[in-house]
């Protein structure tokens, strides 16, 4: 039952760090905890349902609708809520509450749309056949999961540290002014990072969505409480945080509800958070509180 | 004339009741980022002081003013126990402690008999008259008025000025702070505490996340400059949906896009102090 | 009034302050030189408390106060300033006084409250009082203004200004004439001095030799770490070791 | 293709509004969360009322006077619930109130009905002590308590039942309540619990449960759920390889053609009880369930075939008075019309208010076989 576990744990893990990549990249570079992330991600999951179900499309071309859907609403947020603050001089939290009224806006809008019900992938997409590894009995999906959540991640940290623009997004990270000064255009990167986190959370919404058969217009809100949690607990707008995070609340979860009690699991990995913070209050990864917050 | 504003009263009295009580939880977290502080611990501190003050009701029999003081220093007491430790973290890190601090908390209510689990506790007999509303909002005006131009007010300025200097200054930040957080959590529990009499019924689902947030956007939207910034941005902000029922199911979109608007627009708050010549 | 023994300040494996015993008597104003990273401002942060030295003592009028934290330290007397000025943007200039004068008021929440004598009495006086330390540096007439409106050199003044206003024994100050203008340096000048006259004790770092020449009494030189020259200034600006590290020859005439 | 369809219901609904507005003769208010993570239960009940009342009005009405439904949004907020129900008795002066969607909401709104003497009839309140807040309250939402013990004594018979699990909902009271009353009828048969799983509201993952369920190999999991939760266990069970014989066995929340769309065959074979089921093969039944999926282009669900019959229960108290034109004094005469309310034939059968004014109404053990619904045991 251990490996059974330890596969539930990974699966689970790989969603939550998913979800947080595009999280955390946003507050790294723009400081900003966007609370549309939520929203974001169910857009990602409706967009790749509509090309299943429209268009019979396959699971990349799934993935990559979701991903631009979610990727051009994010920019647009960014660029109608976020961007006409960060040329003032305004309370840090502002942008944060910006991006509430985005997502409750894009959330009633979505339900007025959509309706109040839920929606699944059609039953034939994926192959509903399970694979056995000694104990562990996984299905090619939560094995797509996972490898897709790693992949993207590889790309990320490749991307950020060895290309030109993802120098540029790390510069911007560290001081935007400095980046400035060196004839960085700051703009386009806050807009490509908010453009291309956005596109991870409609990845993560897509691939959650044909996992877990549950596609409605509120499924960004449980989700967001744990992504929150996963950048706290892995070091705030640090890549490779989201992901540790991630997979240690996805076992948190699972194994405390394995081992101990379902009553109490979200005590135990809030707990958990609480402690951590305590214990190491710029989390995992984590280094410079003083800049950040 | 009279008939009407009769029938106004009787419909949106407790509406009026609620955006008192949101002004009270507004200025609970206004105390604490007075001092630069973010907490989100204010959704449960204020559920700890409903479930307190609906217990000693229903099972003690005891009179409101009592009730409502353990709703307000059962709370206190929890602040000060998490504040001392929890005061060390700063900015979202702190924001983010008290939320999962928050969580802990509904699971706990979730959890426990006393506090009737998920079904919550029903039949809170209805204490509340206007006046118990009126009279707790002019004491934390009043408090508020006071503390801004004493040397207490001056000393929480400073520290969300700058806590380096202030500490320099000879300011006692830790204790500072946590005086505001306990403070703020005896507002929340009290206003918890007045909510449960005219709601009748508490459930664990009230005190979550989203709530916090709420209680933080009060603040934010109205301003955190003057204490008047949050009366002003919870009551907008408690009517608002009311107002815009009209719109049906796409109340709430236009409800984001004003947020949305203000913020863009009024980027420090409704309320916002400019100090002249 | 302040002795320092044997200061070792590491900052991960970097040795910044190495073995650094000092004396600053009393009603002096002592001045600390040295080319930048020598250490100084790390000094002046171990001795207000807001780091902790690795290895040594910090004894202020006769008690360790090296491992006090700075509201304490404050308590015991000891001003500072900031080489980055950090007033309190958002309030007033004399808001800004009032809070540094923090300590000095007594007045208990109750008397806040229910607005007592005490505190009106406290809050009237110490107003006054205010107002005459912004007039000291010329400030007094836009005791009303948002901190921040003033100029750069006004800041530096009323950072100053704030320091003094907790009454201390000892004021550290750190590079008061950065980014000045030569008028207001001069002016600048004048008012350490007046304050000096006053009894306070003032400790400050500087770059601006002439500014240094013509207010200290003592000056030490630091250079990486470690105390290099101490003496009046005309004998430190002699000091070949000074002369190589740090002023080069012109200074010496 | 759906996507037009939800607008169009919407602009009708705005217009439906727009138009019932102006002539006003016997108003009902209608408070359910139409909006926020309830809406789900709330829009089809809301659509239920909707339904019956363009049904009664068209065939012309109550004794010639049109029913006006005046819809408000509880956002399933205890405090909007109580702003929208104030409303509904001092400005619309409705003469009767439907609602609110949670039991949590009724709660907190009930009490004022009571108090100001008008009837609030609830359709999905399922908790205890809800008719306990006065002689005002009433409901015809499905007891779980009068049936789910059924459902086990023929589930436990027919299946051979030994040992099993339990997994439910801790957070919610609907679902709280279904798995107190399994575990009651569970201790009755002297069944073994092996198990005892809860999860939380929104979560999509129940993989550590099942996986703990599984190592214990019941003979079959009672579940406390709510349709989405629901049809994802049953989903994943069958992914971690709980095989089909071991059914799942659920309260009110199994009762939904979502279980079926989103659980397919991994659904097959669920047991759940209730007097109402989609595939009722009688006539009344049959021609609201086409009437529905015309309108909605959905199929209905128990919230919305318990609004339906709500309201025509309502009409028949309605009927029974003569209308005086003073509402207050219309709204008590009602409300003793309303409780005499007995053996109403509607799509969930025959239905009668008992002396605390809950449902009497037969219930009935289903199952799903070849992707419907149908008939476990009478």
């Amino acid at each position: 039952m251990f490996l059974q576990q330890f596969a539930n744990a990974l699966v689970l893990g790989s969603v939550y760090a998913l979800f947080a990549l595009g999280f955390t990249l946003i507050f790294g570079v723009l400081e900003v905890i966007t609370l549309a992330h939520g929203a974001v991600f169910m857009i990602g999951a409706f967009a790749g349902l509509a090309v299943v179900t429209k268009f019979n499309a396959g699971l990349i071309p799934a993935i990559l609708v979701g991903m631009m859907a979610s990727g051009i609403l994010g920019w647009l947020i960014d660029l109608l809520a976020i961007r006409p603050l960060r040329k003032r001089k305004f309370h840090h939290l502002a942008p944060m509450i910006a991006t509430i009224g985005c997502a409750t806006f894009v959330i009633s809008i979505s339900q007025g749309v959509f309706g109040a019900e839920i929606y699944r992938f059609p039953f034939d997409f994926m192959p509903a056949t399970s694979y056995n590894f000694w104990a562990m009995q996984l299905t090619l999906l939560q094995i797509i999961i996972v490898g897709v959540a790693l992949a993207l991640m590889l790309i990320i940290i490749f991307l950020l540290n060895r290309t030109k623009w993802g120098k540029a997004v790390r510069a911007v990270a560290e001081t935007p002014r400095t980046a400035a000064l060196l004839g960085i255009p700051v703009e386009r990167v806050f807009q490509l990072t908010s453009f291309s986190a956005s596109a991870l959370g409609g990845a993560a919404g897509v691939l959650t969505g044909i996992n877990f058969n549950a596609i409605h217009t509120f499924m960004g809100g449980p989700i967001m409480h744990r992504g929150i949690a996963v950048i706290i607990l892995g070091g705030m707008g640090d890549i490779r945080g989201a992901v540790v995070g991630g997979l240690i609340l996805g076992f948190a979860e699972i194994m405390s509800v394995a081992y101990l009690s379902s009553d109490f699991r979200d005590a135990i990995s809030f707990g958990l958070l609480f402690i951590i913070l305590l214990v190491r209050p710029a989390g995992i990864f984590g280094s410079n509180i003083e800049r950040k917050g | 004339m009279t008939e009407f504003l009769m029938s106004f009263w009787q419909t949106y009295n407790t509406l009026f009741y609620t955006v008192l009580v949101h002004g009270m939880l507004a200025l609970s977290i206004y105390i604490t980022l007075a001092c630069g502080q973010l907490s989100l611990g204010n959704a449960a501190f204020m559920g700890i002081g409903a479930y307190t003050a609906a217990l000693f009701t229903l099972k003690l029999n005891a009179p409101f003013g009592l009730s409502l003081l353990a709703g307000g220093m059962l709370p206190a007491f929890v602040a000060l126990i998490i504040g001392v430790p929890t005061l060390r973290l700063s900015g979202v890190y702190l924001a983010m402690a008290t939320l999962g601090f928050g969580e802990v908390v509904r699971v706990v209510f979730l959890n426990m008999s006393i506090t009737g689990g998920s079904v919550g506790l029903n039949g809170v007999p209805p204490k509340t008259e206007l006046w118990h509303l009126l009279l707790v909002m002019g004491v934390l005006i009043y408090f508020f008025l006071k503390l801004k131009n004493s040397r207490f007010g001056r000393a929480l300025e400073a520290i969300r000025e700058d806590e380096v200097a202030a500490a320099v200054m000879g300011i006692k930040t830790t204790s500072f702070k946590v005086w505001a957080f306990v403070i703020g959590a005896f507002i929340a529990g009290v206003a918890g505490g007045l909510n449960a009499h005219f709601t009748f019924f508490l459930s664990p689902r009230e005190y979550g996340f989203d709530f916090a947030v709420d209680i933080l956007t009060f603040a934010i939207l109205g301003g955190t400059g003057t204490f008047w910034g949050p009366l002003v941005g919870s009551t907008i902000l408690t009517i608002l949906p009311e107002m815009l029922r009209f719109l049906g199911s796409y109340r709430l979109a236009l409800n984001g896009l004003i947020l949305v608007l203000v913020v863009v627009y009024l980027p420090n708050g409704i309320i916002t102090v400019k100090k002249k010549d | 009034m302040l002795r320092l023994e044997n200061i070792i300040k590491d900052f991960g494996g970097l040795r910044v302050l190495d073995s650094l015993s000092l004396q600053v008597g009393e009603g002096l104003i002592f001045g600390l030189i040295g080319p930048n990273g020598a250490g100084k401002t790390t000094l002046f942060n171990i001795i207000s408390g807001l780091s902790r030295p690795t290895a040594g003592r910090v004894i202020f009028n006769g008690t360790d106060i090296t491992h006090l934290p700075p509201s304490s330290i404050a308590a015991c007397g000891m001003g500072r300033t900031f080489q980055n000025i950090r007033i309190f943007k958002e309030l007033s200039l004399l808001e800004n006084v009032l809070a540094g004068m923090h300590r000095l008021f007594t007045y208990s929440p109750v008397a806040m409250l229910l607005n007592l004598p005490v505190q009106k009495r406290e809050e009237k006086a110490l107003r006054e009082k205010a107002l005459e330390i912004l007039e000291l540096f010329h400030l007094a007439g836009k005791a009303k203004r948002q901190a921040e409106s003033l100029s750069y050199g006004e800041q530096r003044k009323l950072e100053l200004a704030r320091a003094l206003a907790t009454s201390p024994k000892l004021l550290l100050v750190d590079e008061p004439a950065a980014g000045m203008n030569p008028a207001e340096t001069e002016e600048l000048m004048g008012e350490i001095v007046q304050i000096n006259n006053r009894g306070y004790t003032i400790c400050l770092i500087e770059h601006d030799m002439k500014f240094v020449m013509g207010v200290c009494r003592q000056v030490a030189v630091l250079n990486f770490g470690e105390l290099i020259a101490l003496g009046s200034p005309q004998e430190v600006k002699c000091n070949p070791l000074v002369i190589e590290a740090y002023l080069g020859k012109e200074e010496c005439k | 293709m759906k996507i037009f369809i939800r607008i169009t219901v919407f602009v009708a609904f705005v217009l439906s509004l727009a138009f019932t507005a102006q002539a006003a003769e016997i108003k009902i208010g209608v408070t359910e969360a139409l909006t926020g993570p309830v809406a789900k239960y709330g829009v089809p009940i809301k659509n239920g009322f909707v339904l019956a009342a363009d049904e009664i009005n068209a065939a012309g009405g109550i004794k010639g006077n049109k029913i006006v439904l005046v819809i408000e949004d509880e956002q399933a907020k205890k405090e909007e619930a109580i702003n929208v129900f104030k409303k509904f008795i001092f400005q619309d002066k409705v003469l009767a109130i439907f609602g609110p969607t949670l039991s949590n909401s009724a709660f907190a709104s009930d009490p004022i009905a009571n108090k100001e003497k008008i009837v609030v009839f609830g359709t999905s309140n399922t908790a205890e002590g809800i008719t306990d807040i006065g002689p005002y309250v009433f409901r015809n939402s499905v007891a779980e308590a009068d049936i789910l013990p059924i459902v086990t004594k023929v589930a436990t018979k027919k299946l051979g039942l030994k040992k099993v699990a339990i997994i439910y909902g801790n957070d919610d009271s609907m679902t709280k309540s279904t798995y107190e009353i399994f575990l009651r009828s569970i201790k009755a048969e002297k069944l073994e619990v092996v198990d005892t799983e809860t999860f939380a509201k929104g979560d999509i993952d129940f993989s550590a449960q099942l996986t703990k369920i599984k190592s214990l190999n019941p003979d079959a999991v009672f579940c406390g759920a709510l349709v989405e939760e629901a049809s994802n266990i049953i989903l994943q069970a069958r992914k971690l390889g709980i095989p089909n014989k071991i059914r799942f066995i659920g309260g009110n929340g199994f009762n939904s053609a979502k279980l079926i769309e989103i659980g397919g065959a991994a659904a097959e074979g669920s047991i759940s009880g209730s007097p109402w089921f989609l595939d009722d093969p009688s006539k009344i039944n049959q021609t609201f369930v086409k009437a529905y999926t015309k309108k909605y282009g959905m199929a209905p669900d128990q919230f919305a075939a318990q609004a339906y019959d709500a309201l025509y229960i309502m009409a028949e108290g309605i009927k029974a008075i003569s209308l005086s034109g003073n509402v207050e004094k219309d709204r008590t005469t009602l409300r003793d019309a309303l409780a005499k309310v007995k053996n109403f034939k509607g799509v969930g059968g025959l239905f009668s208010f008992n002396e605390s004014r809950d449902a009497e109404q037969k219930g009935r053990v289903l199952y799903i076989k070849n992707g419907k619904f149908a008939i476990y045991a009478e």
